[in-house]
């Protein structure tokens, strides 16, 4: 086996920080839009829904360029944020936008199937008892839904370290900013001899990406028995 | 402070072991981000933090010219390559000028190329192909990939029988013979042009250009197969 | 504090048309399965929109269809206690208890957790989950985690359906409490005589979704008319004051002019007791009966008599105290010659007056 | 068939210990809640693995720990009707009614599925999801749902709780019907005591998790020991012959040498009776009364006498009919100075037979 | 606009009928699977979740590389399968296999929290009244989940529409067989100028997954309600 680039720890700390960066943000508007698309009847509900599953529908590399397009030096939304010193742009929070925005369908996805097994009886005892909307949807919707919270992050996360594409066209592959391991293999692939270092990004991503399913596995277990009150 | 270096994938273990010297020689640290030219163009274009971009042909090149992307007069060609046609274990073992590669492929057999319309390698495969009066027959049997490395892998694995790929390429995959090298006039020549973007660190990007044209450089570059190229900077 | 309600709903197969006011104290809504209880429940506590209607507790508009007011669930500041638990499943016994009182206003009259706990027998169950309950242990928890919330209006649809004898006798005199001690409506939803008769301070009677008969407890109770309480829940309530208790356990109470005894209460003399007496335990002799174990003899007349389909009839008698039901047979009628008019004595058996049918 | 049952269980708070054997009829449990009652139905249903028993019905053994022997629940062809309802959400009514029979046996002795829903009120259900039911409703469909599996133990766990007592009593005949005319064993749970002298064959009192007494119906009712059925049950259940049907509505039987008047009953002349008489429903008298309501006066000799903690005391009178229990005052027994050897007459009302205390 | 290429049709065409069927090859061992997961305990079940997710923590790339290892015409199962006439190199089945491959964790995960969600007290009852496991399975626990394989299925159409790199990878790039329109797209956007073909196929894109999904949301919404009963 080849000896560890240095190179390689920075890509395997940078795809950490970006997957579980890009999975801690995407939690908080993931479970809002998944409560909004099943708790609420507005317009334009079809149109978020179908804007939350783009990421999935879209070649990655478009999404990228799309982000590219938004976020970058010269785009709107890059523009409209750099004042407030908010740069995605080619840093390592572009990659874990660019990730975050992957893994987001999955996220909205695996809340909302929670959310639709929720049995509205017992949100309705909780409004009875006093709780208003937001009480109910923090002490009694919130814990019931913790496991497909949980199941949601668990893919985000994973696709977030797989996240490829839609990384490498918006923040390009800069080495220890935005290269990471699935950059790093794409880098190692394209030259020629390099096939072992290949070998070896692949076995350190399935060693983290399985660390994490398994620690997942086993909180989920806990929840779902905490939350079914086993 | 730095630079950064945007280079086509398939230079990337090239440009950093040219960039370790260059280092060595001025102390200031090098960043190569290897992509897709395609990739990173469009990153330049929308302002990407390069200083210096290497691309793995002279369309994307242009286009950033043609934008006033570049630091006008650092545009240089850098390397050259040549395309060859490879097989496995199973292909024969060379053919001649007047090969008949829709024979040579077998009843269902496929070409690997990269993206005959798109990719580099692909186009100049095509039109060298054509070149020989070979397209029309070959062309339904062509399977293409994203990227040269991917047409290389598929040979490699025998999932081709053929394939078209750089020479740079064959010569890293113990796996692939080469069977015919094209002749570099039956194609668009093969270039990798290098240019300073610009931006803040135009100084050391203009040095950094000399870098890759010196002597260290090419050595690294014939190394790895490439062919430096000894052109004068135009303009 | 008078809850009014007027709901008109149509659901597939069923409309729901009712009004009537349920003034403090228990309103008991009385009725056969799928007679519309549970829908009228949820209504009040705005888990059901009806198409037209106004619920409203005294000044305070709950619903109003035609105003278009709509008051949500959760700042109708109810005690519901469903037909069926449902608890919180992943918060422990003593969560779900304690959960409304996180929303109840500052200053709102709540009861004491420790006493509810006690009284509803679920101390040693307080860090369990509603999983590891049995059935009658989830619906005591309902009713305490409904009482603590510091309601200012009580909805329990069934909610001692699933208790025990024992258990209900427990309950029921905290339940009498509250409603005497506390002004606040209770709709209570019950097919128990027993709990009608004991807790009703009126009476709805519903059928198919419509009030077949409302009014006072007493009233209604002692209406053979009113088919879905079934024929033995027809019965009397008399008002009694208590006496004196005695050295046997007895307590002597009147009721009028006559002297009853009942198996010990809890009240002391002076007070106030209603006294449920179902038709059924009622002797109808036509003279003093003697040497009888029944110690409770009243002198009365016989006011009306009302022939049953069957061999039954229902007489009722004036007595001093009020007026008593006795469901006696048309043939022991002919045999002790007893016709309107005619002067009776009533026998009740002091231990057929059970102690859930005597409340405070 | 007899169903024995013999299971250990520990519970983190509750340890169930229990042994007991079912004969053909009616088995009921009866005990406070969280007694352990669903506990020990679900053990014999297969859903609740016990850490050590044995249940089987005739030879066929259920489950045997010792031997390792666990027969999974759907082999074991049971008709569970749920505490809980536990309806199929995404089928009719009648699909869920009809679900056991895709899997009974073709040669299974099946019940009328239009008789069962006839008798259930359930027909204008059918196309309703169970989700637009009330709760009554809900509980009558588990029932037919668990009679329809043509099932060979019927475990039933408060079938009746959730339901109005004119629809009890349509329910009730049937169940009986099914005691007697199917010899399976029906495992009963509720709290009940009407029900309990109707139904049951044989009855399990628990308390805690275990057996406090367990025997013959008749004996067990009669037995004042019997704490968690609730000083209310407690009651003798005479066996009675259909003597003849009289025009004016009541029915003539003959228990030993008495002759005693019930509402009309369906038997016919000749039939077998059992009626559950409460203690509390029956005066005795020291000298044959006189002028009274009450149609059945019977001779008897007082056997025993058991003072309660409270006023009142358990006589137990033997008649030519069996024996009766009586709850009176202890205060009317110092008056009419009766003590055990003493003759008496019980006086018991017709009426006060309730129709649910009257059972083939 | 450009003018519609011929082979751009093509390109729906081949990618609905791959998307199509990868959903609908993915949907039998995606429930088997989920229900393995969530109802038996065996050894090598973490592995299986693990492999299951595999894809989707890998690039694209590596999964396609794979694959080419696996089924391609010289590997050990593209062997094992090809005299059974079974064969996926370089055809449009193997586009069908990768997208299938990719979406199958999607799809897993979907149906996975829908069966979690399913109270086991109604498959007793099912049970008491004489269903054996299977019957269980398939009139109680399989009606109950039907809104997660909905979803789920959706979840796997959506990224089967947009796979990109392990297709290319697998089964390369030819016209007519296996040019999805996600391989498409890619080839325009690394033309210098073919923008505006670009932002064609991605709006060709767009709307048929949007198509989808809305009608998947309707059939979702009615599911949904016919499984609770409402
Ligand atoms: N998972 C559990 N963990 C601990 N204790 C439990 C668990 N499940 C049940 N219990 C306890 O076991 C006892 C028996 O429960 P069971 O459901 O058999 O009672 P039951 O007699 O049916 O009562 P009810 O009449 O209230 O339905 C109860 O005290 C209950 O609290
Ligand atoms: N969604 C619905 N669609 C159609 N009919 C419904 C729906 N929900 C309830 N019903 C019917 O409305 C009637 C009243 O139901 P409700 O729950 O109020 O009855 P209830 O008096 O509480 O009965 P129970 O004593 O059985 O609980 C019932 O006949 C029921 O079948
Ligand atoms: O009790 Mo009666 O009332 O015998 O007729
Ligand atoms: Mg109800
Ligand atoms: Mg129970």
């Amino acid at each position: 086996m080849a000896e560890i680039d240095p190179e390689v720890w920075q890509a395997v700390r940078l795809s950490l920080k970006v997957a579980i960066w890009a999975t801690l943000a995407a939690l908080p508007p993931g479970i809002f839009v998944a409560y909004a698309l099943v708790r609420w009847r507005f317009p334009g509900r079809q149109f978020l829904n179908g804007l939350v599953h783009l990421p999935l529908i879209l070649p990655p590399v478009v999404t990228g360029y799309l982000l590219l397009l938004a976020f970058g030096p010269q785009g709107p939304a890059g523009r409209a944020l750099e004042p407030l010193g908010i740069v995605f742009a080619f840093r390592w929070t572009g990659a874990a936008l660019a990730a975050g925005v992957m893994a987001f369908p999955l996220l909205v996805r695996a809340i909302r199937l929670s959310l639709e097994a929720v049995d509205p009886k017992l949100e309705q005892a909780a409004a009875t008892l006093g709780a208003s909307r937001l009480w109910v949807a923090l002490t009694v919707t919130g814990p019931l839904v913790l496991p497909g919270i949980l199941a949601g992050a668990v893919l985000a996360f994973a696709k977030a370290m797989g996240e490829f594409g839609a990384t490498i066209t918006f923040v390009s592959n800069i080495p220890g900013e935005t290269q990471t391991l699935p950059s790093a293999i794409y880098a190692f692939l394209q030259i020629p001899g390099a096939e072992s270092s290949v070998v070896l990004l692949v076995l350190i991503s399935i060693a983290i990406a399985m660390g994490a399913l398994l620690v997942s596995e086993l909180i989920s277990r806990r929840l779902a028995a905490w939350v079914a009150g086993r | 402070d730095d630079l950064t270096v945007f280079a086509a994938a398939s230079l990337r273990n090239a440009l950093a072991e040219a960039a370790a010297s260059f280092t060595a020689e001025t102390g200031t640290n090098v960043t190569v981000s290897a992509a897709g030219s395609s990739t990173l163009a469009r990153q330049i274009e929308m302002g990407a933090p390069a200083d210096v971009f290497v691309s793995a042909n002279p369309g994307w090149m242009d286009r950033l010219e043609e934008r006033g992307r570049l630091v006008a007069g650092t545009r240089r060609d850098l390397l050259g390559n040549r395309l060859v046609l490879i097989g496995n274990g199973a292909s024969p073992s060379s053919l001649g000028p007047d090969l008949d590669l829709a024979a040579a492929l077998g009843s269902d057999g496929r070409l690997a190329m990269a993206l005959v319309d798109a990719v580099p390698a692909g186009i100049y495969g095509k039109a060298a192909l054509t070149r020989l009066g070979q397209w029309e027959n070959v062309s339904a049997r062509v399977a293409q990939t994203d990227n040269v490395r991917a047409a290389l892998a598929l040979v490699a694995v025998g999932a081709a029988p053929l394939g078209i790929v750089y020479a740079t390429d064959a010569q890293a995959e113990p796996r692939v013979s080469v069977l015919y090298r094209f002749a570099e006039d039956m194609h668009p020549p093969i270039i990798y042009p290098a240019a300073a973007i610009a931006g803040a660190n135009e100084d050391r990007a203009r040095a950094f250009l000399d870098h890759l044209h010196g002597d260290a450089a090419r050595a690294v570059f014939l190394e790895h197969g490439f062919a430096p190229l000894t052109d004068t900077p135009d303009g | 504090m008078t809850l009014s309600v007027a709901i008109r709903h149509q659901l597939p197969g069923f409309a729901l048309d009712v009004r009537f006011d349920a003034p403090p104290g228990v309103t008991v809504l009385f009725g056969r399965s799928g007679s519309g209880k549970t829908s009228i429940v949820n209504a009040v506590a705005g888990l059901l929109r009806p198409d037209d209607g106004r619920v409203a507790v005294d000044g305070d508009v709950l619903l109003d269809t035609a105003r278009n007011v709509w008051m949500p669930p959760h700042r109708r500041r109810l005690g519901y206690v469903f037909q069926e638990a449902r608890l919180f499943p992943h918060m422990t016994v003593r969560q779900n208890l304690l959960y409304g009182r996180w929303f109840a206003p500052r200053n709102a009259r709540a009861e004491d957790p420790d006493h509810v706990i006690d009284m509803l027998g679920i101390v040693h169950l307080l860090g369990r989950r509603p999983a590891a309950l049995s059935g009658g242990e989830r619906q005591r928890v309902a009713i305490g985690r409904a009482l603590l919330a510091a309601p200012r209006l009580i909805l329990a649809d069934e909610p001692l359906a699933a208790l025990d004898d024992a258990r209900k006798s427990e309950i029921l005199p905290y339940l009498e409490r509250l409603r005497d001690e506390v002004a606040i409506p209770i709709l209570y939803v019950t097919h128990s005589a027993a709990e009608v008769a004991r807790l009703a301070t009126s009476v709805v009677a519903l059928q198919d979704g419509r009030v077949i008969r409302q009014g006072p407890a007493a009233e209604v109770l002692a209406d053979p008319g009113v088919a879905p309480a079934g024929i033995r829940a027809v019965g009397a309530v008399l008002t009694a004051q208590v006496v004196a208790h005695h050295a046997d356990g007895l307590t002597e109470v009147r009721a009028g002019s006559d002297t009853l005894f009942l198996p010990h209460v809890p009240q002391t003399a002076g007070d106030t007791l209603r006294i449920r007496i179902a038709a059924q335990e009622v002797i109808l002799a036509s003279k003093r009966p003697e040497g009888l174990s029944a110690l409770n003899i009243v002198e009365g007349e016989v006011h009306s008599i009302r022939p049953g389909s069957g061999p039954g009839a229902l007489v009722s008698v004036h007595c001093s105290g009020g007026t008593l039901l006795a469901r006696v047979t048309q043939r022991s009628l002919a045999t002790l010659g007893l016709a309107e008019g005619s002067k009776c004595f009533a026998v009740i058996k002091t231990v057929a007056i059970a102690p859930e049918d005597i409340g405070g």
